[in-house]
């Protein structure tokens, strides 16, 4: 009667797919990063260098057929920027919480782990889209849009080298704000639009979080733009030329580290999600490809808020040229090189804040933005304009 | 200035929190990939239960029913028949129920003679929840394949590369610690 | 005004068996001498009526009281100590959940561990352990009870 | 109708109902808590429980007594092994089982390996309430080292049904006691990186302190036990109120915290941690390296009469009511568990603080619901 199969039948060891999950391979993990730099700093290479330099060159840039052409192939280079950095970055934070959570990280999807992302991607793509009986649809699948698109705007403005930059807007500052704003809405308004309790919740949060870190936020990029005095970035990361920011402009450094990283929506001030709290508060019922859409704008976020720190904080792209004449394009190249670093170094230093740090209570934040951080940057903007009188009068 | 010693003494414990996870860098993983990587399970574990039989085939049950009666989940089914050459019982029938067994190990407890025991198998995992009920045949076949079993009894018992069984060594045993002791102050 | 019970020592603790009128007014007694803390509140079903065994304790000493008393299946109904020791709220739900007994003067007096629209108490013998009716149940006769003794003058309770 | 106004169905225009529960990452379990949120402000909350109710008692009611010891074990599941010792106790009380001292110590190790164990499962879920995924891989790093110690010795990790009347089920594997040292040694080491993850940190500390204020006088009255009783100032710890086992014998503390926030449960846990590792090393230490493990028990177990006994498990005060009418299997047995009479303090606790809090709140009260609802 017994129909329990003998262990023989079951014993066997599955066969191994190409890889060896139990064997550490530290040397591919290490080519896998090399490859994923060199890949993003190749992309950005052709986006902000060749790409501009051949249109120039061949004059196509003076008539608009041209011009359009330009700007269709750029942005879709920006996009495959935004998308590289964030499949990218997803793999990599998740090997670095597996590193410091003594564990592996994912390890199955190609040679120790490194094309998870891929999957994961395509695993989002196959899954259904599911929408609950009662959201509104419009809003619902525009959200996730919005918030994508808003991340994805930031980019534009940010200067990677000498030059290049995709637009080189003289109010680069003021755009970034507006950008980064807009991605609030996208939150707030997926939150509302799903029709459950837990999205309203994180709605509101992110809300009152959102808004009350603007201030400071901008208040800080202010500072700078009144020390360097331009608003345009490519001038700010020119003004760094001798002494970077981060020492003069300490001040609204620390506001904006902190509430860059509530602009993240990352531990300690990731409240609109809260897992524990709202079951994901304005993703709750996000699936498949519109909460990709929240997941990339995270995670392209998280790639460009350090950026900005080191944009407007830590020189952006100067480093030593070695005798390059700056104008040159090998000597933009190195730029950029420097930049992708100073920029890695600083995702690193924000995903070490994430593993560490437990969440902030929604009113400690408000305290923290409007008590401590508010005070502060207005004092840094004081301290900037003195600073630049000082500079101007020396 | 109390402020500010505020500010600097959080700095100073996030500083020493984010230090103390980045410390963990540095040390190997412990994850283990399963299906590659099985674990040790000591022979005292109840993964699984399994009868014995003696050297040259024979069961070493004796029908005494004493499991049936131990068991708190009831899932052992026993049918026995008066013994034709001797006396005693012969068992006809021993079904193991493993959708209720809660490895509570109470019938390798209450063996007079050690033929059930428990066996670091683990890998008994089925689809069908149907498919987890065990007879004899199927408990004398995991025992046949048994290299280690421990019941009360007879201790951690070994079946050695020719087929005959004898008691592990006390470092295997539990309570060999005594016999241990015992052979140091011998020694 | 006398209280009927009597009492007896087990183990390490005072065992007060208690007439259900003077339930209360004993806890109530028992509360004034300082037994501050609930330590359990058991209800069970006796075959002949319900009993519920109050265990107490007090912090400052550590002594122990127990305190228990029998209702019929007709009327099973104690007063609540739910004001004297709100920790027995939920275990008087308990009680009236599993075993049946109600609790006059309970704050909130629903089932808890089962559905609210059951209409059994599980843990009286005259269900098997499926919920069902054993057949032929039958209650047995409410026994015989030895007079009650009176509180000594000056009975200082849990001190042994 | 469509939109925001639809998902707000009270009675209250300024009050929004959600259920926390029964499927939330928060409530631990299978906790149902019914809570009325103004903006982010808890203004009711009412907990629903019986979720996991198996009626252990009245199962218990049908099994002989060796067969419950492995019931009472599905209790409290993180703690498993002391929940055995209450109704063992009550069941040696009644039959006069004598227990060797070799087993008393031995029972006590168990015991405070599993307090060990619970503690870092409340630690890494509880810091997981709070958004720190970290210490949660850590605990359960270090549980299982516990995990595997008990294993090799008692033959289960969670469940392991190794108490018996008149002491343990078997006798130790000749490595236990060096591993349990060398696992003191190590968690000492990491005791220090859960102290700078968890209750140094600034950002804890924000959370924390001040949260969910309970009185001494609500905590007593709701038969609050455990931590969450010594921290509002009670030092009432049934290993020094009622000695059990080899604890008379032992030197240890029991911490003590006034304030009865968040904090001091934290606190008081985690230097039960380090208590723990002291009576630890006591025992080994006093441990006899031979003699027998178990006394003798009555092969056809008679019992008769009543009694309550009570142990300190990691939650509180554990209490096990047996009634036996001197046949095999007792008349009535009730389980006194420490979560279920923690969790009454909900509405005391809840109703006024911050929805964020009440998370904390409750992982703070550190509820498992095997044993809540039995």
């Amino acid at each position: 009667m017994s129909r329990m199969p003998l262990p023989l039948d079951r014993h066997i060891k599955p066969k191994l797919v190409g890889y060896d999950p139990t064997r550490p391979r530290p040397g591919v993990e290490r080519l896998a990063y090399t490859l994923f730099f060199g890949s993003l700093w190749a992309l950005v290479v052709v986006a902000y260098g060749l790409v501009p330099a051949l249109f120039r060159s061949q004059g196509w840039l003076d008539g608009a057929l041209g011009f359009f052409f330009y700007a269709v192939i750029e942005a879709l280079l920006a996009f495959g920027i935004a998308a590289v950095v964030a499949l990218i970055l997803i793999v990599v934070l998740r090997k670095y919480l597996g590193k410091v959570q003594e564990r592996v990280g994912p390890m199955h999807y190609g040679p120790a782990g490194v094309l998870q992302t891929v999957f994961d991607a395509l695993k989002l793509l196959g899954k259904e889209d599911f929408a609950p009986a009662n959201v509104d649809p419009l809003i619902f699948r525009l959200a996730p849009a919005i918030t994508f698109v808003s991340a994805f705007l930031m980019l534009v403005a940010v200067p990677v080298a000498g030059g290049w930059v995709m637009a080189d807007l003289n109010v680069g500052l003021l755009f970034i704000v507006a950008a980064s704003t807009l991605g609030a809405y996208g939150v707030v308004l997926g939150g509302l639009a799903q029709g459950g309790k837990w999205g309203m919740l994180g709605a509101f949060r992110a809300g009152a979080q959102l808004v009350s870190y603007e201030v400071p936020l901008a208040l800080a990029l202010l500072a700078v733009g009144v020390y360097s005095g331009s608003l345009r970035l490519s001038d700010i990361v020119e003004h760094q030329q001798g002494l970077w920011h981060v020492v003069p402009m300490f001040i609204p450094f620390l506001v904006y580290l902190v509430a860059s990283i509530a602009e993240l929506k990352s531990t300690p001030f990731d409240l609109p999600e809260a897992e524990s709290e709202l079951i994901g508060g304005f993703n709750t019922e996000y699936s498949g490809m519109s909460f990709a859409f929240f997941f990339l704008a995270e995670f392209v976020e998280l790639f460009l808020l350090p950026a900005l720190v080191v944009v407007l904080f830590f020189g952006g792209w100067h480093g030593p040229l070695f005798g390059l004449d700056p104008a040159s394009f090998a000597a933009q190249a190195l730029q950029s090189f420097y930049f992708l670093v100073k920029t890695a170094v600083w995702v690193w230093i924000f995903m070490w804040i994430r593993a560490t740090l437990p969440r902030f209570r929604d009113d400690q934040l408000m305290d923290l933005a409007w008590k401590g951080l508010l005070p502060l940057a207005l004092f840094g903007l004081i301290l900037a304009a003195f600073l630049r009188m000082f500079v101007e009068v020396v | 200035m109390s402020l500010l010693a505020e500010v600097w003494e959080a700095v100073r414990a996030i500083g020493q929190g984010m230090a103390a996870v980045n410390r963990r860098v540095g040390e190997s993983a412990v994850t283990e990939f399963y299906p590659y990587q099985k674990p040790e399970i000591p022979p005292v574990s109840v993964q699984f239960l399994a009868l014995i039989q003696n050297e040259d085939g024979s069961d070493r049950c004796v029908s005494c029913l004493a499991c049936e009666r131990a068991c708190p989940s009831q899932v052992i089914t026993i049918e026995r028949k008066r013994n034709p050459a001797g006396k005693g019982f012969v068992l006809e029938r021993f079904d193991l129920d493993f959708v209720n067994c809660m490895h509570c190990a109470n019938c390798v407890e209450v063996c007079p003679v050690s033929a059930i025991v428990t066996v670091g198998d683990f890998e008994h995992a089925v689809y069908d929840v149907n498919m987890l009920k065990a007879d004899k045949a199927f408990l004398d076949e995991i025992g046949r394949r048994a290299q280690v079993w421990y019941s009360p009894k007879f201790g951690v018992e070994i079946r050695k590369p020719d087929g005959s069984i004898e008691k592990a060594p006390p470092e295997m045993q539990p309570g060999g610690l005594a016999e241990l002791l015992a052979g140091e102050e011998g020694a | 005004m006398s209280l009927r019970f009597k009492t007896r020592e087990e183990f390490d603790e005072v065992v007060y068996a208690v007439h259900p009128e003077d339930y209360r007014p004993l806890l109530e007694q028992l509360k004034g001498e300082g037994f501050d803390y609930p330590r359990n509140l058991t209800g069970m079903d006796l075959e002949y009526g319900l009993r519920v065994v109050v265990h107490l304790t007090r912090l400052a000493d550590g002594a122990k009281v127990t305190v228990y008393t029998d209702v019929p299946y007709d009327a099973p109904e104690l007063p609540s100590i739910t004001d004297l020791w709100p920790g027995f709220e939920w275990f008087e739900r308990e009680a009236y959940d599993l075993v049946g007994v109600r609790f006059r003067g309970h704050p909130d007096l629903r089932r808890i561990l089962t559905e609210d629209h059951w209409t059994i108490h599980p843990l009286q013998k005259r269900y098997d352990t499926g919920g069902y009716e054993l057949p032929g149940w039958q209650p047995k006769p409410w026994p015989e009870v030895a007079d009650w003794e009176e509180a000594p003058e000056g009975d200082e309770g849990g001190e042994a | 109708m469509r939109g925001p106004t639809q998902i707000l169905p009270t009675d209250r225009a300024d009050e929004m109902l959600i259920n926390m529960g029964p499927q939330h990452p928060a409530t631990h379990g299978v906790l149902k808590v019914v809570i009325g949120l103004e903006g982010e402000r808890v203004t009711r909350a009412v907990p629903h429980i019986g979720f996991l109710h198996r009626n252990h008692e009245k199962i218990e009611e049908a099994r002989t007594y060796p067969q419950i010891i492995t019931y009472t074990d599905r209790m409290d599941y993180v703690s498993g092994l002391q929940n055995e010792l209450p109704f063992i106790l009550a069941v040696e009380d009644l039959l006069g089982v004598e227990v060797p001292d070799r087993a008393k110590y031995l029972r006590v190790i168990f015991f405070e390996l599993y307090r060990l164990a619970s503690h870092l499962v409340w630690l890494g879920t509880g810091m997981l309430d709070f958004g720190a995924i970290t210490p949660f891989l850590y605990t359960f790093r270090d549980r299982e080292r516990i995990l595997e110690i008990v294993e090799k010795t008692a033959g289960a990790r969670m469940l392991p049904n190794y108490f018996t009347f008149g002491g343990v089920r078997r006798d130790v594997h000749p490595d236990f006691f060096k591993d349990v040292a060398d696992f003191l040694d190590f968690f000492e080491k990491r005791l220090p990186d859960y102290y700078a993850l968890v209750l140094d940190s600034p950002v804890f500390q924000a959370r924390a302190v001040g949260v969910g204020v309970l009185p001494k006088e609500r905590a007593i009255a709701r038969g609050a036990s455990g931590p969450v009783l010594r921290a509002s100032g009670v030092a009432y710890d049934v290993r020094k109120a009622e000695p059990y086992d080899a604890y008379p014998e032992i030197e240890f503390e029991v911490p003590v915290r006034e304030e009865g926030d968040v904090y001091a449960r934290f606190w008081v846990r985690f230097k039960e941690m380090e208590e723990s590792i002291k009576i630890i090393r006591q025992a080994i230490e006093k441990t006899p390296k031979v003699g027998p493990y178990k006394g003798k028990v009555p092969a056809r177990m008679k019992v008769k009469g009543s009694r309550y006994r009570a142990v300190e498990i990691s939650r509180g005060h554990l209490g096990a009511h047996v009634v036996g009418d001197g046949t095999d299997r007792p008349y009535r047995i009730k389980h006194r568990s420490p979560s279920f009479a923690n969790l009454q303090l909900i509405p005391d606790l809840l109703v006024g603080a911050r929805f964020a809090d009440a998370i904390a709140i409750l992982s703070s009260l550190d509820p498992v619901f095997g044993e809540v609802d039995r």
